[in-house]
């Protein structure tokens, strides 16, 4: 099928998608059997205070009304106001979201370069301590609760070696140029170097904690695809050819090996967002998950309708993003 | 070619060599498994570590010291000791005796989130499978739209809507986790609806729901069990995440979850009562994941060889 | 021991064994095989007598769970069962090297052809001046050279991937590069085997050509006795996993001695003949616990009371003349039982 | 030879990032570690929570401040010199003090003031009631008279209530004409001034990154000499136990919210951070719903008062960081006198459910919020309780649902605290005792027109010695009848590090009073 069909047909399926995410988002707010105005403005507002700011949103209307309402503004960019920062949802947005994709970037490489690593070498060596110890340490990144793990390693990291911060993107005295939001890349874009290093030092904990969970399916699709690849001819046809070990795996075997990995990076970039929500809280990240956890706990309709709509926006983009980078890699999927 | 044997001395045991010659091909699928678990170790320690925790599961009334819930604010923060192993938590209670209660817990949640998730995955995945056509796309789409969410985001929107209770986030991780098995049940529902088979007993007249349950179901249940437990481990650990957040049980529910969000807070100087319940979270979680590998390992015909 | 039957390869008491879960299959019984520079052996037998076991074990390719447990590879003076891997990647494709059945499958799926072809001379070249700087414009000119060789237009066939040949195509690539490193042996594992008959004669044609232009040893494994026939100049005939006979062209076909490849030349229909085909009755036996004795027993007409407790060794048959290398490995012309 | 480059690169790496991470903090900086995701606006019309408040208190200048002075809140001159009440005590002059500025260097005068009050009344946000209702304030109530004079027209509350209520935030001074410079599509520069500051307070709202760091840096124009204090830097740490990692470390001066277990063990022993506290402006209670089943009997109310271990709570829950106080006045409040009438007495408790036709007591439900401390309450509370036969169980909900159904009398029971908005007696008179103004008394129920008609009399009395005994008499009757059982006054406290000097005094009275400029190192 042409590519540009293929792209063409996904990005349909794609609105699709997000329109049901957006009813089923709106659903599930609404029917939360609570007043987020009342616990905004604080127990001591006087009713009347209460009422009035109801009225202001909206929210005495029909649940029906409502809808209609807030698909009318979805569909002109406007997502409404957060009820708690009281801005447009899409500045909220905006301005978290470059956190939570730098940690997610930063966390998927790490992710693949540990997982493709420990798959390889799992089934190079298979039966042997190598590949028992990789995979083990590999299911212990699906295992460990990413939350726990996190408190513990702050604890030893920071508090008693003191090598590595304790939380946040860079640090308090540090004032970085905002170009992107995305700290890496701006401190390398304005060419502020100690930003950078600073931003490395910040990044390592929460990229390992957030990572470690996706290397462990990584890692097994890896073996997997690997153990297959090596039983193939053109493996047999490259050791023919007297090329030294080395090469055999690392020319031939992982380039054929890597294809299947590539899909299901995109199924793990939507593990790593939720992920995120954790890990965000519990590094004091400025991110996305964050303020999406945060407006759960204080019902706060509008951004989390944005904030979820835009995870899912996200997610799918990438999702579609993988799907293509699969066809260019794979030549019998070019024809 | 055999000689005969004679009629009247056909004896019992050469009926059961019978028996064995025809059950062969099974015998001998049941002998390659085994000989696959035992070279693959870590599916051992899987099974090991799920068989404690369904037994500690069992038990717990009997081997938990004392009781999850009593509080004894007198002795709070108690570091370990020979009598509360585990330590005392904030509120004075012993925390060995809240994970092992919370064991329970857990088991619970797996079985309401596995039972819920697979019947409405069976459910939408079979219908969707074995009438193919509109209703397909239409069952197929509502499953893009809960898998275009990422798992803990949406179990938490769910959550948060129904009031924070262990049983609604139950209901929740399980609106998340039938997307699953619906896909499962499709694939198997299609591989069958095309079977000759199917057409022979629509022919002597049998309902679509005759067949779909008595034909298409039964085959569908074994992929399903396989998926299953791999899907524990991440189960619990959603669960594990929303206790974290606020979002699921609540206390005093020794939830493990719940348990770690509790004494995260006092992590500097009572370690011991994150540390336990995160452990216990950690070793099941992984014993099912290497159970669930192991699995994998041995019916993925590539690694079978 | 020394190499003393042929000055190219010499194969002796070779024994291979794979390690299954259903037990040890002993797929080869000490097998005996032996060619000089520039000749050629054909092996043949039904499938699952092990010939293509022997053809990977010259290389030494023989993967998990199969290992050479015994036995020695004679190949000009070196034993290669003993050699390093290094050491035997110095030899594996400069040396020997080889073709395969299916051609597309042998190929990379992601990698050009073209350069796959380079990467062989290129591996080739660096272990033989390993001081030079590589030159890779040379490397192409050799591999279009090679191309051209085979009978395809490098300027298409170059940047073409392994889906997008025929299988013919394949092949011919395969034979450019197993060839542009001017090899001493080329071991063909049933190269026309998965091909349709046209195609078949056109390869073997073009290999007949290549091979006698450079006087490349061949070392051909297929079942069809028919292309053994006509493409070499020796033929072994094995049965489960040993050497049953071996010898000339002529003096084999005309003259069979070991009642399996009497059965084996039956079986191939001759024109003309309207007889009815006579088959080897019996199955091909379970190498996990295989026959004792001479392995084909349990088949053999001409079956002797110790045909079941001993094992034959191949020995020269004493009445042919001896350029016909006639051997065969039968109680019934060892009368020293 | 480039594998030796790719050594020497990655020792540099390393250097780079070993180089030490504990960024010691400057001198003239305050650092500060607190949990920053609840802040909305540092607007004066608009904050209205209590932590935000704190900043804003610092970047803007009220007409009048108040300080604790020997335990009770005094209002001192702030812009305004001094102010006269007219004789029906109902229009209020104010005179400015000369020579005033903003922090851009723009003069202080009238007009700022008129204008700053009649915004906070238009844009009718949370803290607007207080000059609306309280004040009975209209636009029109306040006039520049010339630059220096200012006049309201109140709806006569007593003087202690006006001036307390222009001490709040919403009492903050804006520099008009900044703030018309910004102003958005008529929004009056609310959109700018929510990280934004155009104030004549000791402090500049330099930076607002959310989720990240609040910067606020001294303002060299303040009226009362630039403070010692030069940067304060909020940042916000949403873990509690990653605050006090920092403080501990010194990475931090001050941490706000850390667990009462870790005061209780820096207040004990701790060499290189010590612990402030001070009586904080808020009261924790259990209610009982008055018009449900038994609670409806004044008798069981006041079994249930009877039955509570208060000091179990103070000293087991609270670690000591709390003041027994029984009554809904704060200590050092106008008209507190100390009443703590109810004492832990379970054969008391027993005989009065008994006589109210309770012998084997009942079933309850106990609503509370997430904060470990309110579970912990909730805890005790069950079990004295239990104690007495009253079996009960504890449904913990977020602020939203809590909120939700309590506002509509739907609650048994709840263990819940109620922050003060002025430092008078009305504001703590009117929601516990008057159920007309639909408040804490209106959500249990308790529609006692007595208590009602005491509370409005009270609020209304200019004579401050005969107002004092009025809410003495409230509170004795509310003591007795009221579905209240107050449990303590909570001590508020901050982790610090020992070089900071002045923090005590700063946080005196802590969230009526808080002045940074107090703060050296």
């Amino acid at each position: 099928m042409e590519l540009s069909s293929f792209i063409l047909k996904r990005l349909i399926l794609m609105v699709v998608v997000i329109f049901g995410v957006l009813i089923i988002v709106f659903v599930v707010t609404r029917i939360i059997p609570a007043d987020p105005v009342g616990a905004i403005l604080g127990g001591n507002a006087p009713p009347a205070a209460v009422d009035a700011m109801r009225h202001q949103l909206g929210l005495d209307k029909p649940i029906f009304m409502q809808l209609l309402d807030y698909l009318g503004g979805v569909l002109r960019g406007n997502f409404g106001n957060s009820l708690v920062s009281s801005r447009s949802v899409i500045t909220d947005i905006l301005e978290y979201l470059p956190a939570t994709i730098e940690l997610a970037i930063s966390s998927i490489i790490f992710a693949v370069l540990l997982g493709t690593t420990l798959g390889l070498l799992s089934a190079v060596f298979r039966n042997r301590f190598i590949d028992h110890f990789s995979r083990v340490f590999s299911i212990l990144g699906i295992s460990l609760p990413g939350f726990w793990l996190g408190l513990i390693l702050i604890l030893f990291f920071y508090y008693r070696l003191g090598w590595l911060p304790s939380g946040g993107q860079y640090d308090m005295f540090l004032s970085p140029t905002r170009v992107t939001g995305l700290v890496l890349l701006d401190s390398v874009i304005t060419g502020e170097w100690n930003v950078f290093f600073n931003a490395i030092k910040h990044l390592i904990l929460p990229t390992f904690i957030l990572g470690y969970s996706s290397t462990a399916s990584i890692a097994r699709i890896m073996r997997a695809s690997m153990l297959d690849v090596l039983h193939q001819n053109y493996i047999r046809t490259a050791r023919a050819k007297g090329l030294p070990k080395k090469t055999v795996i690392l020319r031939h075997a992982l380039r054929n090996a890597l294809i299947p990995v590539v899909t299901i990076i995109g199924l793990e970039f939507g593990g790593l967002l939720s992920g995120a929500v954790l890990t965000e809280t519990i590094f004091s990240w400025p991110g996305l998950g964050r303020y999406i956890v945060n407006s759960l706990l204080t019902l706060d309709y509008p951004a989390i309708s944005g904030g979820t709509i835009f995870i899912a926006l996200i997610y799918s983009v990438v999702n579609l993003v993988v799907d293509i980078l699969y066809a260019a890699l794979d030549p019998r999927m070019r024809a | 070619m055999r000689k005969p044997s004679s009629d009247k001395k056909i004896s019992g045991q050469s009926a059961f060599r019978e028996f064995l010659r025809e059950r062969k091909p099974m015998l001998d699928d049941v002998r390659h498994t085994v000989y696959l678990w035992k070279k693959t170790p870590l599916a051992l320690v899987g099974t090991v570590i799920i068989c404690l925790f369904l037994l500690v599961a069992l038990f717990a009334p009997l081997l938990a010291p004392y009781s999850p819930i009593a509080t004894d604010l007198s002795r709070k923060l108690e570091a370990p000791s020979a009598a509360h192993p585990f330590g005392l938590d904030q509120f004075g209670r012993d925390v060995l005796s809240r994970v092992i209660m919370g064991t329970r817990i857990e088991v619970s949640i797996i079985v309401i989130i596995s039972v819920i998730s697979i019947v409405i995955g069976l459910i939408v995945g079979i219908v969707a499978g074995y009438f193919g056509g509109i209703i397909d796309e239409i069952l197929m789409r509502i499953t893009d739209i809960f898998l275009a969410f990422p798992r803990l985001v949406l179990a938490m929107a769910f959550a948060a809507a129904l009031r924070p209770t262990l049983t609604n986030a139950i209901i929740a991780i399980s609106l998340v986790e039938w997307t699953v098995y619906a896909r499962l049940a499709r694939a198997e529902a299609m591989k069958i609806r095309s079977q000759p088979y199917i057409e022979a007993i629509r022919a002597v007249g049998a309902s679509n729901i005759k067949i779909m349950v008595f034909h298409v179901l039964p085959m569908s249940i074994s992929p399903i069990i396989v998926q299953l437990t791999m899907r524990m481990g991440t189960i619990i650990l959603t669960a594990a995440s929303l206790g974290f957040l606020g979002l699921g049980a609540q206390p005093p529910l020794p939830e493990w979850g719940a348990i770690v969000s509790d004494g995260r807070s006092y992590l500097m100087n009572n370690w011991w009562i994150t540390a336990f319940p995160g452990m216990a979270i950690a070793v099941t979680v992984l014993g099912f994941n290497l159970l669930g590998d192991g699995i994998r390992d041995i019916l993925d015909p590539r690694i079978r060889r | 021991m020394e190499q003393q039957r042929g000055d190219l390869l010499d194969i002796s008491g070779l024994r291979v064994v794979f390690n299954t879960y259903a037990g040890q299959v002993k797929a080869l019984n000490g097998v005996e095989l032996w060619m000089n520079h520039g000749e050629r052996l054909g092996v043949v037998g039904e499938t699952g007598c092990g010939k293509s076991v022997t053809a990977l074990s010259v290389m030494r390719l023989i993967e998990e769970p199969g290992e050479i447990t015994s036995g020695a590879l004679w190949f000009e003076g070196r034993n290669l069962a003993q050699l390093s891997e290094n050491d035997l990647n110095s030899i594996r494709g400069k040396d020997i090297a080889m073709i395969f059945q299916e051609p597309v499958a042998a190929l990379n799926p992601v990698m050009k052809v073209g350069a796959q072809i380079v990467e062989n001379i290129e591996c080739q070249r660096r272990s033989a001046d390993a001081g030079q700087i590589p030159d890779k414009r040379a490397f192409s000119e050799i591999m279009r050279d090679m191309l051209g060789r085979v009978g395809l237009d490098w300027q298409r066939t170059e940047n073409l991937y392994p889906h997008e040949l025929s299988g013919g195509m394949a092949q011919r690539v395969m034979i450019a590069m197993a060839l542009s490193s001017k090899p001493k042996l080329l071991i063909a594992d049933e190269p026309t085997s998965a091909l349709d008959v046209t195609i078949q004669a056109q390869i073997l044609n073009l290999l007949n050509k290549l091979v006698r232009e450079t006087q490349t040893a061949v070392l051909l494994i297929t079942h069809a006795m028919g292309v053994a026939a006509q493409f070499c100049d020796f033929i072994a005939v094995m049965y489960a996993g040993n050497v049953v006979e071996y010898g000339s062209v002529q003096s084999i076909f005309r003259n069979p001695l070991h009642p399996y490849t009497k059965g084996l030349l039956n079986a191939v229909p001759k024109i003309g003949r309207t007889d009815e085909l006579q088959s080897i009755p019996g199955i091909v036996p379970d190498l996990i616990d295989p026959p004792s004795g001479c392995r084909f027993h349990p088949r053999c007409p001409y079956r002797k009371p110790d045909c079941d407790t001993l094992e034959p060794t191949l020995r020269a048959a004493k009445t042919e003349p001896a350029a016909d290398r006639h051997h065969v490995a039968c109680f019934l012309y060892q009368n020293d039982a | 030879m480039n594998r030796k480059r790719k050594a020497i690169a990655g020792l540099l790496f390393l250097a780079a990032l070993s180089v030490a991470v504990a960024a010691n903090i400057p001198k003239d900086t305050l650092v500060v570690a607190s949990n920053s995701e609840i802040f909305k606006s540092f607007d004066p019309g608009v904050c209205f929570e209590v932590e935000p408040s704190v900043y804003v208190k610092n970047i803007y200048a009220n007409l009048v401040t108040l300080k604790m002075v020997d335990g009770a809140f005094t209002p001192v001159p702030d812009l305004a010199e001094k102010w006269e009440q007219s004789s029906d005590g109902k229009t209020w002059t104010f005179y400015l003090r000369k020579g005033a500025k903003f922090a851009n260097g723009d003069p202080v005068k009238a007009s700022d003031v008129e204008y700053s009050y009649r915004r906070a009344i238009t844009i009718n946000k949370s803290p607007a009631w207080l000059f609306k209702d309280t004040l009975g304030l209209t636009v029109d109530s306040i006039k520049a008279v010339n630059d220096t004079t200012v006049t309201i027209v109140t709806n006569g509350a007593p003087s202690n209530i006006v001036l307390s209520v222009l001490a709040a935030n919403i009492g903050g001074v804006l520099n008009e004409k900044e703030v018309r410079a910004h102003e958005v599509s008529g929004d009056m520069g609310q959109a700018w001034l929510t990280d934004h500051s155009a104030g004549a307070g000791a402090y500049v709202l330099k930076e607002w990154k959310r989720k990240t760091q609040i910067v606020l840096t001294a303002n060299k124009n303040y009226f009362n000499g630039e403070p010692p204090i030069k940067t304060i830097i909020v940042r916000d740490v949403p873990e509690a136990s990653d605050r006090y990692l920092l403080l501990k470390k010194g990475d931090v001066d001050v941490a706000w919210q850390i667990t009462v277990e870790q005061a209780a063990s820096l207040r004990d022993k701790s060499e290189d951070v010590a612990l402030i506290s001070t009586p904080a402006q808020s009261l924790e209670y259990v209610a009982m719903n008055a018009s449900w089943g038994p609670f409806k009997d004044n008798r069981v109310r006041q079994a249930v008062k009877y039955a509570i271990d208060y000091d179990a709570i103070i000293n087991k829950v609270r670690e000591g960081f709390a003041i027994k106080n029984q009554q809904f006045l704060a200590i050092g409040y106008f008209g507190y006198k100390e009443s703590n009438p109810y004492k832990r007495d379970v054969e008391k408790a027993k005989k009065l459910l008994a006589d109210a036709g309770y012998p084997n007591g009942f079933e309850v439900e106990i609503v509370t919020s997430e904060s470990d401390i309110r579970r912990a309450e909730a805890v005790v509370v069950q079990s004295n309780l239990a104690d007495i036969g009253i079996k009960s169980n504890i449904v913990v909900m977020p602020a939203a649902q809590m909120y939700d159904k309590y506002r509509n009398q739907g609650l048994q029971m709840i263990v819940a605290g109620w922050g003060i908005d002025y430092p008078d007696a009305d504001a703590l008179a009117k929601p516990f005792a008057d159920y007309t103004v639909k408040q804490l008394a209106w959500r249990n129920a308790w529609l006692d027109d007595k208590a009602a008609a005491m509370t409005a009399a009270a609020a209304k009395e200019i004579n401050d010695k005969k107002r004092a005994q009025m809410y003495i008499d409230l509170v004795q009757y509310w003591q007795v009848n009221g579905p209240f059982a107050m449990l303590y006054q909570p001590i508020e406290y901050w982790g610090i590090r020992k070089e900071v000097k002045g923090y005590d005094k700063a946080f005196e009275g802590y969230n009526v009073h808080c002045n940074f400029t107090l703060i050296s190192k």
